[in-house]
């Protein structure tokens, strides 16, 4: 099992009242898969992951993308900084 | 190959645009463009279906939060795009402050340096703070007389950006 | 209607850019455009002839003078062209550094500010120090390994200008 | 007699020397007809007259412009500021 962190932001993190969880997860794990898993685990989750942007190790990937060991993995929504 | 100088920050701090440019002024540069964004207060909308055409919008503060690892290595993706779109460039400085921020407060500077006014330096910000708005992972919650709402943003990367 | 901050100065002083931001920045400003201008003290100029192509010139530094009250009339002037084109312009602050200034002190500013970063704010700064260099009656004299040499401007102001 | 003030920068008063002068001049005299009158004065501003900007209280003036009584002229090459 690889063991991963992921991390909430925004609305995400307020909505889900959820900052931060750590997981083991089986290797090749892809984003769309983890999104899944994480409404299951967390009902509050549920409807605020379709939309949102996802984050491996500081950069961005989609659902398709596989997790690597030790992966650090964000969601969050569209960025609105400035 | 001169290193340029470049500062990338997320910061609890005042924005101070004297440091900052000085910081990525080097002893043949010439040109600082500078953008700078702030709390609007109020804010003046049209919206044709009421009366006046105009409603007022009112800010008490805005609360910044940022994903602040991802954040940093974001705005050093901007300053690559930067300097391969515009190779003269010689210093950038990226900086968004986060917190509690009141209206008339700078929240966020890019600035650019080169030899002469006349080499793309004012593009080249104008691009920083374009980019910065659609990539860097800043949120703001707005705070007023309505309560609070996330601002929306509505870009979304595509792979590899 | 908004009376609209602005300031127009020759100075002796220090450029302080967070001083003159704040004063043109009003509680629905959300954008600020700034353009500095710094002293060179080496420029690389490519000069075709030479068999590097390229030859190095140093500057000890510069010596500024003005004629204040025209210049200040003339800063003025170039405000107002700015408002005529881009009546969304909010604040405008215009500062030239005069006197002795050694490398990579800023010595000119041009910063606008309006509500939005899309309304032409970036074009408005440009357009200003474009101006400032045409019309304000500044000039300058370099002084380096070569000797003094006044700097030759090279714009002939119209009729009404 | 119209009272007027005329000032020189840089070049220009580098190299004639010439700061300041303090002049009548008879009503409907002109910028050109100035000029003149300062190079047979000042020996010295010969030569550089030909291609100098003037302004009249503190506005942009050029050869045929009549110079109104107690105005400030000033004499000066292309700015160079900034």
């Amino acid at each position: 099992m690889n063991k991963v962190k992921v991390l909430f932001f925004a609305t995400l993190r307020d909505k889900a009242g959820l900052r931060a969880v750590e997981l083991e997860l089986p290797p090749g794990m892809t984003i769309e898969q983890l999104k899944t898993m994480l409404v299951e685990k967390f009902p509050n989750l549920n409807g605020l992951m379709d939309h949102c942007l996802a984050s491996i190790n500081h950069e961005y990937h989609f659902d398709e993308s596989e997790i690597p060991a030790d992966a650090e993995i964000a969601f969050f929504p569209p960025v609105s900084g400035g | 190959m001169t290193e340029y100088p470049e500062i990338f920050s997320i910061t609890e701090d005042e924005i101070d645009l004297n440091t900052l440019v000085d910081f990525i002024t080097l002893p043949s540069t010439g040109a600082a463009a500078i953008f700078t964004g702030m709390v609007r207060g109020s804010t003046t909308r049209h919206e044709p279906e009421s009366g006046s055409g105009r409603t007022r919008h009112e800010t008490a503060y805005l609360e910044y939060e940022a994903y602040t690892p991802m954040a940093e290595a974001k705005m050093k993706q901007v300053a690559a795009e930067i300097r391969a779109r515009w190779p003269v460039v010689q210093g950038i400085a990226i900086v968004q402050r986060i917190g509690r921020l009141y209206p008339r407060t700078p929240t966020v500077l890019i600035a650019c340096t080169a030899a002469h006014r006349d080499t793309g330096v004012f593009d080249a910000a104008r691009y920083g703070i374009d980019r910065l708005k659609e990539i860097v992972p800043v949120w703001k919650k707005e705070v007023g007389p309505q309560g609070e709402v996330w601002v929306e943003g509505d870009y979304l990367p595509r792979p590899g950006e």
